[in-house]
C-alpha cells in the first residue's frame, strides 16, 4: 500500500510574467484529481497572482483567475501567503480573489518543514 | 529631443540587482519607464529609490489596469500609455532595457 | 522616425512579444515606421507553425502576421537562433536532411547581419526582453 | 531508492538539464532507480528532431536517449506543454492536421497525471529547473 | 536518513530575494547544497548569510571546478561530488529546488 | 550618408547559466563586421563569464572562452568591467581571460550616456 503524501506547490512570480504559475495550477489540478493532498504558498511576488481586478484581456492572455476560483471545486482549499509579502505590496486578505490562510513569516519553515513532497516553480 | 536615455525597465523590484544596475546607469536628464511586472514599483513607496536623481518615472498605463493596480500608483509616477510610451522613445535619444 | 525592435524572450515565458506588439501597432499608427523586427534567442520558437494555440488563447505570432500583411513589416528569426532550437525554414530542412520544415510563413529566416543594418538604419533600436 | 525527476528549464537557457542528466547517471551507477524523467515546461523544446546540433557541441537530449537505451528510463514530455510549443507526435500532429511530428523518438507525449504518478511512486522526486 | 528537507539552489546571489526566501524557508537541520551558479556563493564571505541557522552547506565539485573557483571555496562549505549530492538527496527527507 | 553609431553591449549574466552571453557576443562579431565600433561591459555577475581557469567541458558546454579570446582579431578590444564587481568577487584584472578597461561604478551613467545605441541581454 503507497502511503498518502502531503503536496505543497510554491509559487513565486508576478501575474503574466512567466508560464510557471499557471503550469504550478496545472500540477496542483492534476494531483488532486490523483487524491493527493495539495497546498499551495503564494510568496513574494506570487501574492500579486492572487490581486482582485485583474484584467488580462487587456494583454490577450488567459485568465488565471478563473482556474484559481475553480480551485474549490476541485476540493483545493489549503492556499497560504506570508503576511509580511501581503504587506510588502500593500495587501490585505481582502483583496485577494482566494480566501488564503496567512502565515508570519517564522513560521514558513516549520510550515514547509511538514510537507511529503515540495514543487517550487 | 533630448540627448538622454530612456532606461526601460521590466521585472518587479525584488529583482534588486537589476534595480541597482539601473540605477546605477541613470544619467541626469534620463528617464525610466516601468512597463511589465516593474509597474509593481510605481506603486507607494518604491519610487524613492528612484529619488536622489534628477529623471522623471513613468509607468505604462496597460500593464497598470491588466494588473488592477490603478489605485495605488504613486503620485510621483506620470502614467502614460501605449501611444505615449512610442513617443517617449521618440523623445529620448536611446533606450536601454533592464529584464 | 524609423525603428527597429530585437525580442528576447520566450513566448510562453513572458509578456515581452505582446509589449513589443503593441509598441509596433501604436508606433505605425502615430506614423513611425520599422526597418526590421528582429526575432532573437528563445523567441524564436514561437515561430513554429506546429504550434496548437487552444481556442481560448491569443497567438501573438499570428498577430505580427497580420499586421504585417497591411503594414509591409520585415518579420526577421535569427537563423542560428532558430536552427538551434529546431525551427527550420524549407531551405535549412533540406541542406540538414531533416523531415520537415516548420517556420510559420511570413517569417524570413536570416543571420545576425540583419540585425546589424537595422543599428545602421534605424532611429531609434529597442529590445523587448526577459 | 526510486526516484523521480522534474526537468522545467529551456535547454539553451539553462544548465539544468545537464545537471538532472549528470544527476540520474550517478544515481543509476549507485544502484537506485527511476520511476520516471518529467520534462515539463520551455524543456520540451529540447524534443524536437528538427533541432541542429553544431559539430563542437553537444546535444543533450541525445545523451537522455542513450542513457535510456541502457537502463529503461521512462522518459515523459508533458502533452500540454509540448503541442502549444510546436513539439507534436504523430497521433497530435494528425489529430491537429499539422503537416509534420516533430518529437525526438525515445520521448513519450503524456500528461500531468504522469507527474502525479510518479509524486506516489517514488520516494524522492527532484526538480531542476531555471 | 533525516526528517529534514535538502535545499537546492542554482542562481548567484545576485538574486538577493530567492535566497531571502530560501533562508526564511530553513528548518533546524535542513542541509543546503549550491549547485550551478549559486556555486559562487561558497565563496568567501557570502555563506555568512547561512551562519546563524544549524545547516550544513554543500556546493557542487563540478560546478565548481568548471568555473574554476575551486581556490576560492570557503572552509564552512563541505564540497561534495556528482555521487556525493544523490547520497544527500537519499539522506535528507525530500528536496525544495530554489531557481 | 549614414553617421557612424556606436554601439555598446551590456553583459550581465554568469558563466553557463543562460544563453544570452553568448547570444550577445554573436552580436558583437556580427556589427563588428559591418564596421559598427563595439564596446563590451561586463556588469555585475557577468565578469564571473572573464574567469580564468573555466573548465566548460565538464559541462558539456561550448567554451565562451574562445571566442572571448578571438575578439581582438575582430578588432573589439574595448571591454569595460566595474572595480566594485570585480571585487564583489574578490577578482582583480589580473583574474580575467581579456584586457579590460576598468570603471568606478560612479562613472557608469556617463560611460553608457556616450553610446547611440545599448544592447543589454
Amino acid at each position: 500500500m503507497v502511503t498518502q503524501k502531503k503536496l505543497l506547490l510554491i509559487f513565486r512570480n508576478p501575474p503574466f510574467s512567466s508560464s510557471a504559475n499557471r503550469d504550478n495550477l496545472d500540477i496542483a489540478l492534476a494531483c488532486s484529481a490523483f487524491d493527493i493532498p495539495v497546498s499551495l504558498l503564494f510568496l513574494n511576488d506570487a501574492v500579486l497572482q492572487l490581486h482582485k481586478n485583474q484584467q488580462s484581456h487587456l494583454l490577450e492572455q488567459k485568465d488565471l483567475t478563473k482556474t484559481l476560483n475553480a480551485l474549490e471545486m476541485y476540493d483545493i482549499d489549503q492556499c497560504y501567503v506570508i503576511d509580511e509579502h501581503l504587506a510588502r505590496y500593500q495587501l490585505s486578505k481582502d483583496d485577494l480573489i482566494l480566501n488564503c490562510h496567512s502565515l508570519a513569516r517564522e513560521k514558513l519553515a516549520s510550515f514547509i518543514h511538514d510537507f511529503d513532497v515540495v514543487i517550487n516553480l | 529631443m533630448t540627448s538622454s536615455t530612456l532606461h526601460i525597465i521590466n521585472k518587479a523590484a525584488s529583482n534588486s540587482q537589476l534595480y541597482r544596475d539601473c540605477l546605477d546607469s541613470l544619467h541626469d536628464d534620463d528617464g525610466v519607464i516601468f512597463i511589465e511586472s516593474a509597474v509593481y514599483t510605481a506603486c507607494g513607496a518604491e519610487p524613492e529609490m528612484f529619488s536622489n536623481f534628477n529623471i522623471t518615472a513613468y509607468a505604462l498605463k496597460t500593464d497598470i489596469l491588466a494588473r488592477g493596480i490603478q489605485d495605488k500608483i504613486s503620485e510621483k509616477i506620470t502614467v502614460v500609455d501605449d501611444g505615449e510610451f512610442v513617443e517617449l522613445c521618440c523623445l529620448y535619444k536611446k533606450s536601454v532595457s533592464w529584464f | 522616425m524609423i525603428f527597429s525592435l530585437i525580442i528576447y524572450a520566450s513566448q510562453t515565458a513572458s509578456q515581452s512579444e505582446q509589449s513589443a506588439l503593441r509598441f509596433t501597432r501604436n508606433a505605425l499608427q502615430q506614423g513611425h515606421t520599422f526597418h526590421r523586427i528582429f526575432f532573437y534567442g528563445d523567441t524564436v520558437t514561437s515561430m513554429s507553425n506546429l504550434k496548437i494555440t487552444s481556442r481560448d488563447e491569443i497567438d501573438i505570432t499570428d498577430q505580427w502576421l497580420e499586421l504585417a500583411k497591411e503594414t509591409d513589416l520585415d518579420l526577421v528569426v535569427c537563423i542560428a537562433a532558430a536552427v538551434k532550437r529546431g525551427i527550420l525554414d524549407q531551405q535549412e530542412s533540406k541542406r540538414h536532411q531533416k523531415s520537415a520544415a516548420n517556420l510559420k510563413e511570413g517569417f524570413c529566416l536570416s543571420g545576425l547581419g540583419q540585425l546589424a543594418d537595422a543599428i545602421i538604419h534605424s532611429d531609434r533600436v529597442i529590445t523587448f526582453g526577459n
